[in-house]
């Protein structure tokens, strides 16, 4: 797994899904917030992390239920209007899950769904990062799921670097790691 | 640091494009006496002659004498006050001009220009001002140049899709390149990744597409060219 | 490959110029090593004939520009050269820089793998003294705290098949390339018409797609 | 639930800036480390169960079995935010070697538990001795030069050094002529600061 130390991996993999367990589980009460005693019956209905649920799928002890992200009322949302969906309030890692989710729950349109919201908002990511980010940041950021954030910063970063140079300016600086402390001379 | 560029990203930074920009030629007049420089640091120019001189040797320098210095010793003479800079052809006023023209006139293509553009200029704008005929407008016709020319890329951009495997950038400038990269990459790879057959065909198995060896993977989308 | 040859009794069509033996300078020839090692995900093969000579040659203007500080030359002339050794000590210093930041990102697979005979005897050594290092530190803090059978720093637990936690070059990217020659017709995508790859045009590739190319020194990553 | 502690030192490693170090999070560390050893108990006891039922293990999937293999996988998934906590960190601490030189200061130093502070100095001589083979110090030259000398104001009272081509008093506030080289590695580390002009 290329990915075992990434960050941004780790963190998508504790989105939450809804399953049912296909057979009973001892000693894991913890897992069924209902359960009275320590164990989860067979049948229940569990939301679990994704790390969890994903093996748990692999090795057939439960069914996966399609997260609401990707039900068909957000289809229709993003249908309507792509740019204006708020995607991080329902899954900050909504591409990365979908990717993932896709093969559990059987779904072939999900991977078409992904690209048709992608396409239709990356371009808005991209002229907002080198436009009027000022004006405009505040209400676009906050409807970005992570992925578009990396985008979005990836960037403006490199913009901002340009502009940078641009103007010109001492080309060594303090490392950053120190802060921004009191500087004499200023 | 400012200059030092991004590793994760695989990135150069704005000073090391500008770096390999200072290896360009250009012409000046210097105004002192100076021997025969042999540099190990230039540009081997080959193509269409036989060098005569050998390798890296400059100059000699002799008043009024014009002669062709790689800019990062053209500028480090300027500073100096040892020598005017020809402002190069290209950067007249009138020949920006008619490149202004012409990129606003076609949507669909880059005008022709030095692939370093953006950082030849900045540094004769910025260490040659008085060698620049109408500097100011000179410096302001580059800055449209260089807007219009983003924003048409940035259009260009809202076409890349799933389909995209190869894009073909004709005269593109380094300093473009390296200003759209970051974004452009990883929206290609967000394609990539949402158009895989893994995504649009059902897979069979789960288990087995976790042992497949991503080195395997040739690339399967198609081919489309711009 | 199809290339044609229009070379001219004068100069040379850069056509059938062979890349490798083109007539260029080391500084051309360093400066591509390490464009090229910028650009590409994964560690490219050490250049160590093109090191070794670079670093003669920095040794040389070195002791030039000490002979004319010694005998009071003139010290705009001793400026420049000195500002010429430190672009050659530029390119080198941040060359080998960029090598060792991925040797240290991917050691463990590099060792593992056939990449390991592209390091330097100098890099090895460092590659194996950091692996150590590593091992040590998070062995220490982590892995011998953790239950046996959970204690390896390549497999997650002993059920692993496989090494499953060694992070690996992303060699699935695209990077923007320039190819010093016509390519001809390559077939870039399965199943696709082939695609004229012409020179001193601009384009971004998949890595794989290319990744022969920059290794015969066809094509230029930037 | 399962591995939250865990991913709650991810988290935190997430919202920091880029290439800054937050205090290592001692705390939820060991409390994450204890999960693992908890989880491995619940394990055995319930393997142990499987054995003592003298249960088939490959053809009965019963209940013991699929709660060992959840035991089984929060401990890799605790044992995976362990790891990354500390390789992520020995990134960020691979890179100050390269920007604050040999010597951390004290309020980054803080940050470090024992055993990064020992790695810090591993990697440190590891990269010291490659130098040293190569004859050639890699931590100056971080950015394309300009000119060979640039002026700089000390920030602090540096004292009497022993540079490459002079040895001044580098008393806070003086403004000096120093080899960019010689420079760099004090900008860095906030002791001077670049003047223009």
């Amino acid at each position: 797994m290329s990915r075992y130390f990434d960050i941004d991996d780790i963190i998508m993999e504790d989105e939450l899904s809804s399953v049912v367990f296909k057979v009973g589980a001892n000693g894991v009460g913890l897992l069924d917030p209902s359960a009275e005693t320590n164990r989860v019956e067979q049948g229940s209905k569990v939301e679990l992390p994704f790390w969890l649920a994903n093996e748990l799928y692999l090795r057939q002890a439960v069914s996966v239920i399609v997260p609401q992200c990707f039900n068909q009322k957000t289809r229709r949302e993003i249908q309507a209007d792509a740019a204006y969906v708020d995607l991080r309030s329902r899954c900050p890692y909504f591409y990365e899950l979908g990717c993932k989710v896709a093969p559990l729950i059987g779904d072939r349109t999900i991977g078409s769904f992904l690209l048709y919201a992608f396409m239709n908002r990356f371009k808005d990511v991209l002229s907002k990062a080198h436009s009027a980010a000022f004006a405009v940041a505040p209400r676009f950021l906050p409807l970005l799921t992570k992925e578009e954030m990396h985008l979005y910063e990836a960037a403006r970063s490199s913009m901002t670097a340009f502009k940078k140079w641009r103007v010109g300016g001492s080309r060594f600086e303090k490392a950053s790691i120190l802060g921004k402390k009191k500087r004499s001379g200023e | 640091m400012a200059g030092q560029s991004d590793p994760s990203l695989s990135m150069f930074s704005a000073a090391e494009v500008e770096f390999l920009a200072e290896d360009e030629m250009v012409e000046i007049v210097p105004n002192l006496n100076m021997d025969t420089l042999n540099l190990i640091c230039v540009n081997f120019i080959f193509f269409g002659y036989f060098l005569s001189l050998s390798q890296g040797d400059f100059g000699p320098f002799r008043p009024q004498m014009a002669t062709s210095v790689p800019l990062w010793l053209a500028v480090a003479l300027k500073k100096r006050g040892k020598c005017t800079i020809r402002c190069p052809q290209w950067m007249s006023v009138e020949k920006l001009t008619q490149v202004l023209e012409a990129e606003r006139d076609s949507p669909a293509q880059f005008q022709p220009l030095p692939f370093h553009y953006v950082e030849i200029s900045r540094l004769l704008f910025d260490n040659a001002r008085d060698d620049i005929p109408d500097m100011y407008m000179a410096r302001s016709l580059i800055e449209d140049i260089r807007d219009v020319r983003f924003h048409k890329f940035e259009s260009g951009l809202e076409k890349i899709s799933s389909s995209t495997h190869v894009v073909k950038l004709k005269n593109l400038s380094a300093m473009e390149v390296n200003i759209v990269r970051p974004f452009f990459v990883r929206a290609l790879q967000a394609f990539a990744k949402h158009d895989s057959p893994q995504m649009i065909h059902h897979q069979q198995d789960a288990m087995s597409s976790r042992q497949a060896h991503p080195q395997d993977d040739g690339p399967r989308r198609d081919l489309r060219r711009r | 490959m199809a290339s044609s040859s229009e070379g001219l009794g004068l100069g040379f069509g850069s056509e059938d110029v062979d890349p490798s033996i083109a007539m260029t300078t080391d500084v051309e020839l360093l400066k591509r090593a390490w464009r090229n090692e910028k650009a590409a995900p994964e560690i490219l093969q050490f250049q160590h004939e093109l090191v070794q000579r670079s670093s003669e040659q920095v040794q040389l203007m070195e002791e030039t520009v000490e002979d004319f500080e010694q005998n009071g030359a003139d010290p705009l002339t001793v400026s420049v050269y000195q500002m010429d050794l430190d672009r050659m000590q530029f390119l080198l210093r941040s060359y080998l820089r960029i090598r060792l930041q991925k040797i240290v990102k991917y050691m463990i697979h590099i060792s593992k793998s056939e990449a390991w005979s592209r390091l330097s005897e100098q890099e090895q050594k460092f590659s194996k003294r950091c692996m150590d290092d590593m091992e040590k530190h998070l062995n220490q803090s982590v892995l011998s705290r953790l239950p046996y059978g959970y204690q390896s720093i390549l497999k997650q637990s002993i059920s692993s098949e496989e090494d499953d936690m060694v992070p690996q070059p992303h060699l699935d990217t695209y990077v923007f390339c320039k190819s010093r020659t016509p390519l001809g017709a390559l077939q870039i995508a399965d199943g696709e018409d082939p695609m004229d790859v012409l020179a001193d045009f601009l384009y971004l590739f998949h890595y794989k797609s290319i990744r022969s190319f920059v290794e015969s020194g066809h094509v230029d990553l930037f | 639930m399962y591995g939250r502690r865990a991913s709650q030192l991810l988290k935190e490693l997430s919202t920091s800036e880029p290439g800054q170090l937050t205090s290592f999070n001692t705390d939820l560390f060991d409390q994450a480390l204890k999960e693992c050893n908890a989880h491995h108990l619940e394990l055995q006891s319930l393997m142990r169960k499987i054995q003592e039922e003298e249960l088939d293990v490959q053809t009965t999937r019963n209940a013991e079995h699929f709660g060992a293999v959840i035991h089984h996988l929060s401990l890799i998934r605790n044992k995976r935010c362990l790891m990354a906590y500390m390789y992520n960190r020995a990134v960020i601490i691979q890179s100050l070697r390269w920007k604050l030189g040999p010597v951390l200061p004290q309020e980054i130093q803080e940050k470090l538990n024992f055993s990064e502070e020992e790695y810090f100095k591993n990697y440190s001589a590891a990269l010291e001795s490659y130098a040293s083979e190569l004859e050639l110090d890699l931590t100056v030259d971080m950015v394309p030069p300009k000119d060979p000398y640039i002026k700089v104001r000390v920030l602090d009272d540096i004292g009497d050094v022993l540079l490459s081509d002079q040895s001044p008093n580098l008393a806070c506030h003086s403004i000096h002529f120093l080899k960019r080289t010689d420079a760099e590695q004090f900008i860095s580390q906030g002791l001077m600061e670049e003047l223009l002009g």
